[in-house]
């Protein structure tokens, strides 16, 4: 474990080079950016295997770099605690962070900021590297807040159009909300346990909180906003889809493997406190099966394919929240994995698709991709299909399964947050073909002539994470699939299970249930997307009536005024409201708030001598009243 | 006077008799060069006298004067702060069709007067060492003289603080009818179980002109207008080392008279901080105007720097200072930027002057970045640390509300501070360029040098820590 | 031993105080208002000199000593800004310095 | 019964009151005047004679003529010549406080006052003993007010010599004065 410090280090060192060292051939940047997280994921590797074959006594390793602030008793260092817990959260980080590094080599291949772009991606993937990684909050809150200063650097990459530099105040801002109440949360943890290192920390609350009591739900309070912030969870989840603005291998780093699943881990790892409060671990479930279903709906609706794949990054990590609600922190983490994997795969094969497209990345004028860029749309399906939860190999399946039998079965389930979450796969199976159809299938209908979906630096990243996406579901699979329990077992330690499990018959109905559903939700998104292509068609070339026969198969059998009616309709219904993002409401209430009292207190700032003379004569008068009649 | 007593007054002597020689010098040859090296020299040497007053503190020089740890730290970081002060004016005035060499006696007088008001021990020091450092600052505030903002913002500086004095004045005649004594100590002491009512309203009119040097609300409303009217250097100067000196008074008055245990008091000054907090940032939010930007932005720390020192207990001396001192060289590092790209003929303050700075002096743009990082509190600055210690003292002292306050205050600043440097990084408009002044050498050193040291503290802040730990206990 | 009416003086000091900085809020010619400013340092020298006076000490006249010098350096420093702001502005209206805001 | 207190005290009011509200700079700082002499009464009655004399001779003599005289330069339309009406007011208050004066030095002296007076020679033990250093700071302030009036005060160049501008006789205000001050303090 010696090694430890390695894994942050090599890419805050490749930061640091790109950084100090400007004018960089582009391939040395390359190289120091991407070699810098090669080495780092080998570091990874080479720790995973020693802690497989020769396990901490403890369960943990902890590795002190140096004592970083030292006041009196109160200690804070620059210490790495590595647990079966930050052990897979650093080995994702760094496999999938890899091989977006490599991607990017090729996808930003004509940029300008070519060396600024993997300084910054190297300093994102360290920034959560320390943040999982960290002994004490605050070192914790160190790589929490460099995930966000990276977040507003890469958002606002291409920050001459000025849109994108808006998105990356909007995602600063908002997840800054957030942290605010986290950093409170913090203080409460702090004083009222008296240290900050997080193991002693969960185990001193155990020991001195009772469950329930005011404190514990008031530290689980402020420390989910922090986490709903980052993981862009109601009611802040409003700066994820604008965060598209981004290039496109930015997204895949932040909806896989880094920013939005802080949150998750801030929680799973502060469990213990969360378990103490069981109204705020309800609030968690109901706002992670309430994000799944709103972001949902509006993946339904959207026409950008990146805006598509964040909304549906929203309703994934609903799932993760909703698991955590119930207590099923392994499987949260479980389906962060195979998220992990299956959503880098969908943006890098989805950036693949917007270089095929001169980045274009409206769906309605996208189709029939699929002999065109036969390498991206094959490793899109599969991620597709690993998100739509389609049995049996593909991972996404395993992991939604394990989420969907615990949420039943669990104590703090039950049958109508799981009914919600069914309807949550419906959706997601939905707008994944949806998706799926749109670009892929029928006819093209404003593809270039020219199409150029990228060479081999693109092409062999996304072929590899193809291969976890489908099989990495096989270590963890239900009873009646064999029931291999190798994920579970090895975080079993940090991370217990809510309960005990169901009999087998109510596992095999339930993923019986939930698999129908996926497939019911597949035709109907097919449905949809022909529809929603073929209007478009007709929109566009207005083709001339025919007979009633004639236009009564052009329009599908007339399933179209059917969907439209009754499902795309309420569809809309539902989207439209959500569009102008209700949520945002509160965001924009607290700016438009600040605004008015901006000019309210502008408006004494006249530039009157006067007036500023005899302010001082009213402060004069209250504070003498004060101190007299106090 | 015995030998150790002007020993332990050596650097408020060696500023003051440098005042003196600077202005014989003029008297003989005006030469802006050695004046500039004059005063540089004489602050060094004042520094370097630090060393030896450490040796024989601590030192009551008459009733006046306390030279104590307490009062040498902040001595030098009063002195300090001049230094880069001085350093940052040198290219600001060269490039002025304006007398130079006033500037900088008016800067050691003022600088003495600072020094005089944090080991000030008795009202009467109280009282000359404001004065001193007001009277210079009204010189140096109207210093361009020709200009109307330098004029609007003189009459405005010496109106107002003129009043403020009054008032201050008026509280210490009051307190002194009914206590009988000047000093600091003898109140103290005779004080008791508690105050009567004409000492409090003494202590309120104080506590007026004390919030109008710090620029707390209500009675903030100056600000903006003298910070961007002054020079930008000067400015610097109002918003580091003026509101320190006074701090550290108001920090040794606290505690010396042990303010805590009377709720009233606490109650006025959790008001004064509360309203600062939020009123500064909120002001700050819409400002195009960076210098007035800044002026806000300010405000609002001094509201932090109250909750830090209203958080009593072992943290908040040590907390205050270290705070302080993260605020001198952020703000220094801003105003300097400020000031190193203002032009002879016009002030670098509106935004879109620093529109593309990135592209075309990185190396300031990146002073300037950092600075602002550290205004906003983001992690491995010094400012990040300061509002860490603050937070964690006020979370001791369970002062809940005020920190959310703060909290709030700091998330709408993020607003702000953001927007600067959105501007900095911003393609620079091919048109309409601003000119920036040719790169002088003193002013990028001082630059580089504070921005080495914010970087510095926030990264490694334990050897400061422990320094500060080991300073400010005499005061407890 | 008589009674000398100090806490008369001192309500004295006050009220003239109070005038000075109700001159200061109300009077916009600037001139006045460097002299109400003078007002309020003279009644809080009386204030001093009434305290010394009532525990027979100097200190109370040494405090009201460098009042008086505080003032003279004040109103040196301020007439010529007044002097600067009437050639520049051509008026002595406060009012009239009013560019910066907001 | 000694009334003195109370009769300066209540001109001192009323003309200090008239300061403010007058139109006038000049009556103003004639009523000034005769507020910083009532004043000087107080002081006189209180066993200040010290103080008294200087409230006299520095406030009023000289602080208070260095207001009048910018007054004059900057407005030479301010009417100089005062008319019968306006003399009535200070008129009364300076009778007013005559008659005080007279009453208490006819009526007693400071020793018979029961207040111990404070002598010159005591305020000067004060001074140049514990409060050495404060005189000293003094000073300080007093050229910090000495160079600030005189950069302020001095004439502005039209051509802005850009380098060493010799200096302009003829400042209009400022350089002198101060060092008046110092004397007198």
């Amino acid at each position: 474990m010696e090694l430890l410090w390695l894994v942050p280090a090599l890419p805050l060192l490749g930061f640091a080079l790109l950084t100090l060292a400007r004018r960089l051939v582009r391939g040395v940047a390359a190289l120091i950016g991407v070699g810098s997280i090669g080495l780092s994921m080998l570091v990874t590797l080479w720790i995973a295997y020693s802690f497989l074959v020769s396990p901490p006594q403890s369960g943990a390793a902890s590795d002190t770099v140096w004592s970083w602030i030292a006041l009196g008793d109160f200690r804070v260092s620059v210490a790495f605690y590595l647990d079966s817990f930050s052990l897979v959260m650093i080995l994702v980080i760094t496999i999938v962070g890899f091989f977006i590094h490599l991607y990017s080599a090729g996808y930003m291949e004509g940029d300008d900021g070519f060396a600024r772009f993997f300084a910054y991606m190297n300093l994102f993937t360290a920034s959560m590297l320390i943040l999982v990684l960290a002994d004490n909050l605050l070192l914790l809150l160190v790589g929490w807040e460099g995930v966000g200063l990276c977040s507003y650097l890469l958002i606002g990459f291409w920050y001459r159009d000025p849109a994108n530099a808006r998105a990356a105040v909007k995602a600063f801002v908002v997840t800054r909300t957030g942290d605010a109440a986290m950093l409170v949360g913090f203080l409460l943890l702090f004083t009222s346990l008296g240290t900050l290192n997080i193991q002693d920390l969960l185990s001193k609350a155990v020991s001195q909180w009772p469950s329930g009591s005011g404190i514990a739900i008031a530290a689980a309070a402020l420390i989910l906003a922090g986490a709903l912030g980052k993981s862009a969870q109601l009611p802040l989840q409003t700066w994820l889809p604008d965060a598209m603005a981004g290039p496109t291998p930015v997204s895949a780093l932040i909806h896989a493997a880094t920013m939005v699943t802080a949150g998750v881990y801030l929680v799973a790892r502060t469990h213990a406190i969360f378990a103490l409060a069981p109204p705020v671990q309800l609030a968690v479930g109901i706002i992670g099966v309430a994000t799944l279903l709103i972001a949902g709906f509006s993946a339904i609706t959207q026409r950008d394919i990146k805006r598509v794949l964040a909304y549906s990054t929203m309703s994934q990590i609903g799932y993760m929240f909703l698991a955590l609600g119930v207590g099923a922190w392994g499987a949260a983490l479980f389906h962060f994995v195979t998220h992990a994997f299956f959503k880098s795969l969908l943006f890098l094969a989805a950036g693949s698709v917007i270089l095929a497209m001169h980045h274009e990345q409206d769906l309605l004028k996208m189709g029939g991709l699929w002999k065109r860029a036969p390498v991206a749309f094959w490793t899109f399906l599969v991620g597709a299909l690993a998100m739509a939860a389609v049995p049996p190999l593909i991972s996404g399946f395993s992991s939604k399964d394990w989420i969907l039998s615990w949420v039943w079965s669990s104590p703090a389930g039950g049958p109508v947050l799981y009914v919600l979450a069914l309807l949550g796969v419906l959706l997601t199976a939905t707008y994944t073909a949806r998706l799926v159809t749109l670009a892929f299938f029928g006819r093209e209908r404003d593809v270039p002539e020219h199409v150029h979906p990228g060479g081999a630096l693109i092409a062999v990243p996304l072929i590899v994470l193809a291969v976890p996406a489908l099989f990495l579901g096989l270590i963890q699979t239900p009873r009646s699939l064999g029931g291999v329990n190798l994920f579970a077992s090895f975080v079993q330690g940090v991370l217990p299970e809510p309960g005990a499990e169901g009999p087998p018959s109510t596992e095999l109905l339930l993923m019986a249930v939930s698999t129908l559903v996926a497939l019911a939700g597949l035709v109907l998104g097919w449905a949809l997307g022909v529809s929603q292509a073929r209007a478009h068609l007709a929109r566009r070339e207005a083709e001339p009536a025919g007979s009633p026969l004639h236009r009564f198969l052009l329009s599908g059998w007339g399933f179209d005024w059917l969907y439209d009616r009754a499902i795309v309709g309420p569809y809309r219904w539902l989207a439209r409201i959500n569009q102008s993002d209700v949520a945002d409401w509160i965001a924009r209430g607290f700016a438009a708030l600040s605004r008015l009292l901006n000019r309210l207190l502008s408006l004494a700032q006249t530039g009157r001598l006067r007036w500023y003379a005899t302010a001082l004569g009213i402060g004069a008068v209250a504070i003498v009243a004060m101190v007299v009649f106090l | 006077m015995s030998s150790e007593q002007i020993l332990a007054l050596l650097p408020i002597l060696v500023t003051s008799a440098a005042s003196v020689v600077v202005m014989l010098l003029v008297a003989l040859k005006r030469s802006h060069g050695l004046v500039f090296g004059v005063t540089v020299g004489s602050l060094l040497v004042a520094l370097a006298a630090i060393g030896s007053s450490v040796s024989v503190m601590p030192q009551a020089v008459s009733s006046l004067l306390i030279m104590d740890r307490f009062a040498l730290l902040y001595i030098g970081l009063i002195l300090a702060a001049t230094l880069a002060v001085a350093l940052l004016s040198y290219a600001y005035l060269e490039s002025r069709a304006e007398r130079r060499e006033e500037y900088y006696i008016l800067l050691l007088l003022a600088a003495a007067g600072s020094e005089v008001l944090a080991a000030a021990g008795s009202y009467v020091s109280f009282f000359l060492g404001l004065e001193i450092l007001s009277i210079s600052l009204y010189g140096l505030v109207a210093y361009r003289r020709q200009t109307p903002l330098g004029i609007e913002a003189g009459v405005k500086y010496l109106i107002l603080a003129g009043a403020s004095s009054g008032f201050i004045l008026f509280g210490m005649a009051l307190i002194y009818a009914e206590q009988g004594s000047l000093q600091f100590a003898a109140l103290a002491a005779a004080k008791g179980s508690s105050f009567d009512v004409v000492s409090l309203v003494g202590f309120a009119l104080i506590v007026v002109g004390v919030g109008f040097k710090l620029a707390v609300v209500p009675f903030h409303l100056w600000t903006p207008d003298v910070y961007q009217g002054a020079p930008a250097p000067v400015t610097a100067f109002v918003a580091t080392v003026s509101k320190g000196a006074m701090f550290a008074l108001l920090l040794r008055y606290f505690i010396q008279l042990d303010l805590y245990q009377y709720g009233a008091v606490v109650l006025v000054f959790g008001i004064i901080a509360a309203l600062s907090i939020l009123a500064g940032n909120i002001l700050g939010l819409l400002q195009n105007n960076v210098k007035r930007m800044l002026a806000y932005s300010s405000i609002a720390h001094v509201g932090y720097l109250l909750v830090a020192l209203l958080a009593s207990g072992p943290l908040a001396v040590s907390s205050v200072t270290f705070y302080l001192i993260a605020y001198f060289i952020t703000n220094l590092g801003a105003f300097g930027v400020v000031g190193y790209l203002s032009s002879g003929e016009r002030e670098a303050e509106e935004i879109d002057d620093y529109r593309g700075l990135a592209w075309r002096r990185p190396w300031v743009a990146g002073a300037l970045t950092a600075s602002l990082l550290s205004l906003a509190g983001i992690p491995l600055t010094a400012g990040f640390i300061g509002k860490f210690f603050i937070i964690a003292a006020g979370a001791g002292s369970r002062l809940w509300a005020l920190l959310i306050i703060l909290v709030v205050g700091s998330v709408v600043s993020f607003f702000y501070y953001f927007r600067l440097v959105l501007a900095i990084f911003r393609e620079p408009d091919a048109g309409a360029q601003v000119p920036y002044p040719s790169a002088s050498l003193a002013g990028g050193i001082a630059l580089s040098v504070l921005t080495l040291l914010l970087v510095w503290l926030g990264v490694y802040p334990a050897p400061l820590v422990n320094l500060l730990g080991g300073m400010t206990s005499g005061l407890l | 031993m008589r009674q000398y009416p100090i806490d008369y003086g001192l309500v004295l000091s006050a009220v003239l105080f109070a005038i000075g900085m109700a001159g200061v809020f109300v009077r916009r010619n600037v001139i006045f208002v460097l002299l109400c400013i003078e007002i309020m340092l003279n009644a809080a020298g009386l204030a001093f000199v009434l305290g010394g006076a009532r525990w027979g000490q100097a200190d109370g006249q040494v405090m009201f000593i460098f009042i008086l010098a505080m003032a003279a350096a004040e109103v040196s420093v301020g007439l010529a800004l007044i002097m600067r702001m009437f050639h520049r502005f051509k008026s002595l209206d406060t009012n009239e310095i009013a560019r910066m805001k907001g | 019964m000694f009334p003195v207190f109370y009769v300066a005290g209540l001109v001192a009011l009323v003309s200090t009151v008239m300061v403010v509200t007058r139109r006038n700079p000049i009556h103003a700082l004639l009523y000034f005047i005769l507020s910083l002499v009532a004043v000087a009464v107080i002081f006189l009655d209180a066993g200040a004679p010290f103080v008294a004399a200087l409230e006299v001779i520095i406030y009023a003599g000289a602080i208070m003529v260095l207001f009048i005289f910018v007054v004059m330069l900057l407005n030479p339309g301010v009417a100089l010549v005062i008319r019968a009406r306006e003399w009535i007011g200070p008129a009364i208050l300076s009778l007013l406080l005559t008659l005080g004066i007279v009453y208490s030095v006819v009526g007693s002296t400071i020793k018979t006052m029961g207040i111990s007076a404070t002598t010159p020679k005591d305020i000067a033990m004060a001074l140049f003993g514990p409060y050495l250093l404060g005189v000293e700071l003094a000073s300080l302030l007093l050229l910090a007010g000495l160079v600030a009036a005189y950069h302020l005060g001095r004439r502005i160049e039209r051509e802005a010599p850009a380098r060493g501008a010799s200096l302009q006789p003829g400042a209009p205000v400022g350089s002198g004065a101060p060092s008046s001050r110092k004397e007198g303090a």
